[in-house]
This record gives structure tokens, C-alpha cells and sequence, in this order.
């Protein structure tokens, strides 16, 4: 399991690459990209700028790997996550997870980027064409996180 | 008493600071009146600082205001984090 | 929304900037990537061999990219799906979705994965170490397609 | 009726014939009696052709064993599917 805090771009293939790593027992490879919108509303967005909170925000995606392992059978996770300021259609944050079979992979994917969304200290301020905005966590991730609390779909989970 | 304060996200940005070593009055002991003692320097630290809009974090884990302080703690004030 | 069925292996880079091109309405893209597993129950797997349909399992392809795209709000979708001889930890299959957000995103993306296990005419041959076999189509694979005709988790669904 | 027939999967690699150009019968009608006619070939055809181990397509849309067949219609026989 790796996490990556970084200002440069990454490369997703190089990632899938790492976490395949030559292991035959993997079946099922699922990857999230998280990349900038031109748009925020009804205004265009000219750039964002990506800041966090440095030791307490590996330990805290560290920790979300745990979590997700512990719930799925996973034989990899990585979680890359760019800071600083980006431009629209450049890539945020990399979410990979590799396991024997999909549902979790999947599952284990969009736990993270959920968990992530909630539960890592990063901040996002964008710069749009009506000014600039500290944007704030939004109910709609918090819902998508708490989905996970109730065990909404427990297939693939481990037994 | 000796704390380090941190700020991230909107407030540092509002605010100006990114960090300070505060000896703060002894009779603080939670984070919600850390909070009060920090507003008293008026202005925008008043707005910045208010509860509703301030998230904390002591020693890197997420707390509560109710949340009890202690000397030589790492203490943080933010925005409603946002990443991803 | 593109298809293809291939011999020739696939370079998930390459399709994820295919799928991008440059669309800076895209927030979140995910990929499915099947591998050939170097295990099949006790006995190891030496290699597999992959067959299709020619023009039915296009067309069967395309709808389900269609009902993906119905379903969910997605800016575009791909598959792509080797034919052949294929050793283990090699890629069979690829499934890329790109949307707004990142619900639809993953929801699409494993509706399509999920149908293709059920309504698409391939068949997959494993020569392993206790001789040949003709998969055939799994349970657990039925079940999982079925799920998505329950509705099981309409969150990200269009309105 | 001249009926162009297609195999994969393990039929088709059990009975080493990929597709055939059949002057079928004009009494049968549908694919569960055109299967039950291609089983009085004997032998291999009866094991690998029985029903409940064949999966049919009718002009490339899968069909159940009681759908029609007509004059010129493509016919595919397999095993139960098995990509991705």
C-alpha cells in the first residue's frame, strides 16, 4: 500500500504498473482519476489550488487504505494526491486497487475516494470567473461516505 | 501555556498566518475557549474563527471543540476540508 | 463511445486520452482492468484462450455502452476486449467511463463490466495444470448483472 | 431450407467444426427441433448438442430453444457465454 502526496503530475499507467507488480493472483484492476472541471456552477473556473495539512494527511489516507483492506480483499491500494495550483482537465488525485475479484476492487476504490473526500485534510480554493471560493465539504460526499457506515451493499465484502 | 497553532484552508488564507507559537492563558482547557481567546484579537478574527465555520484537528487527529487542550499540543484551525 | 475487439494488447494511457480528449466538463474517470489470473480454483492457470462472436459481440458491446450511457450521465465510455491466446497477468479487458462526478462514474462503469460477463458472446478456454476447460458463464456473475435490474443502488442515477 | 449455422465455445472446438452451410427440413421450426435433428448425427453431437448445455443466437440476438427459425437465418450454437 503506498500514498503519495505530491505537487507534480503523476502517471496513471506508471502507478497501475507498481501496484500489478508482477502478481498473478490479481484479477481485477480498478483505477479513479479525479481531474479539474472547466466549471463550478454557473461559472468557469480559471484554476484551483490544492493545499493540506503535511503529516496529518499521509497518516489519514494511510489509514483509509487500512480501512479498506480490512473490509475487502485487497492485494493493493495506492492513493496519489497532487497540492498546489492546477488548471482545468489537469489530474488531482489517483485512486488504484487491485484484487483477485472486481466487486472488490471496485468497492474498495469507491470507499477510499469517499473516506478521501471526508476524512483527509485538504483544502481546495478555486479561482472562477465570479471570483475566488475556499470550497467546503459538500452534503453530497458526506451522504456517499455515510452510505458506507450502513453497509449499503456488503457483496464482496470479506466474510 | 505553550501551544503550536496551525491554520489551513480558508482562515490561514483570510487570516494571513499559517502559524504561530501562542502562550496562551493557563485557564484554557478546551479548544472552543482557545477559540474565544483567539477572537478576542477582533476583526476579521472574529468572523474567521467563529464556531460554525472552524473545523480542529489536536496532535493530527480531528476533535470536537469540546475537545480538551494541553501544553506542547500541535493545534489546528481550518475550513471544512475539501479535497479529491 | 467506442469498441473494440483486439488480439493485439491494450495500452490503458493511450484509452484514458482517448476518452479525455481534452473534455474539461470530465471530473471523474474510471477504469476497469481485467487480468488473466494465474489460478483457477487448485490448479494454476498456463494460459487462456478468448473467442467471440464477430459482429454479434460488437453489437452486444455497444449496447451495453448504450444502456450505460442511458442510465447514468456519462460523457463517454469505451471497451476494449482481446481475443486469443493470452498468458497469465495479461490484460483481457478494459473498461473506461468518464462523467461529471464520480458516482456515475463507478456505477457505470461496473454496470458495463458486469453485462459484458452476462450478454456478450465471448468464451474463454483456460489450460491449466489439471487439463482444458470451457468456462462457463459463473453464477456469482448472473447474480451481479441481476442486482443492477433490482436498481439496488440508485444514487447517481439520472433523474 | 437453407439455414448458414454457426458454433463456438466448447461446441465448436468439441465437434471441430466452426460453421456449415445446412439444407435443413422444412418441417422444423424451431431451434430446439433443428438441435434435435442436428443430434441424429450420433454420436459427440448428442452430448455436446443436448439442450441444457447449448446456448443459441438467432441473427446475432441470443434466443431461447423455442424460438422460430426461417429460411436464410443465421444460427449460432455455444456454450454459455464466459468473457471479460
Amino acid at each position: 500500500m503506498n500514498v503519495s502526496i505530491q505537487q507534480q503530475d503523476f502517471d496513471i499507467a506508471a502507478e497501475l504498473s507498481a501496484v500489478r507488480n508482477g502478481n498473478g493472483k490479481i484479477g481485477a484492476l480498478v483505477s479513479f482519476a479525479g481531474l479539474v472541471r472547466d466549471f463550478s456552477g454557473d461559472a468557469t473556473i480559471q484554476s484551483i489550488y490544492l493545499e493540506h495539512y503535511p503529516g496529518m494527511s499521509e497518516r489519514a489516507l494511510h489509514k483509509i487504505l487500512e480501512q479498506a483492506t480490512a473490509r475487502w480483499e485487497l492485494l493493493d491500494a495506492r492513493i496519489v494526491h497532487r497540492v498546489g495550483q492546477l488548471l482545468p482537465s489537469e489530474q488531482i488525485v489517483l485512486v488504484i486497487t487491485a484484487a483477485m475479484h472486481r466487486k472488490a476492487a471496485f468497492a474498495g476504490c469507491e470507499f477510499i475516494i469517499d473516506y478521501l473526500k471526508t476524512a483527509a485534510p485538504f483544502w481546495k480554493k478555486e479561482q472562477t470567473s465570479q471570483g475566488v471560493v475556499w470550497v467546503e465539504t459538500r452534503d453530497s460526499d458526506v451522504q456517499q461516505m455515510q452510505r458506507w457506515q450502513r453497509g449499503h451493499d456488503q457483496s464482496g465484502e470479506k466474510i | 501555556m505553550h501551544i503550536q497553532l496551525l491554520y489551513f484552508g480558508r482562515p490561514a488564507d483570510h487570516l494571513g498566518i499559517a502559524q504561530e507559537h501562542a502562550d496562551v492563558p493557563d485557564h484554557l482547557t478546551t479548544l472552543a475557549e482557545l477559540l474565544a481567546w483567539l477572537r478576542l484579537r477582533g476583526g476579521i478574527w472574529q468572523q474567521e474563527l467563529a464556531d460554525h465555520r472552524i473545523r480542529c484537528a489536536v496532535n493530527q487527529e480531528f476533535c470536537e471543540l469540546t475537545a480538551a487542550i494541553s501544553p506542547d499540543d500541535e493545534i489546528a484551525f481550518f475550513s471544512p476540508i475539501s479535497g479529491g
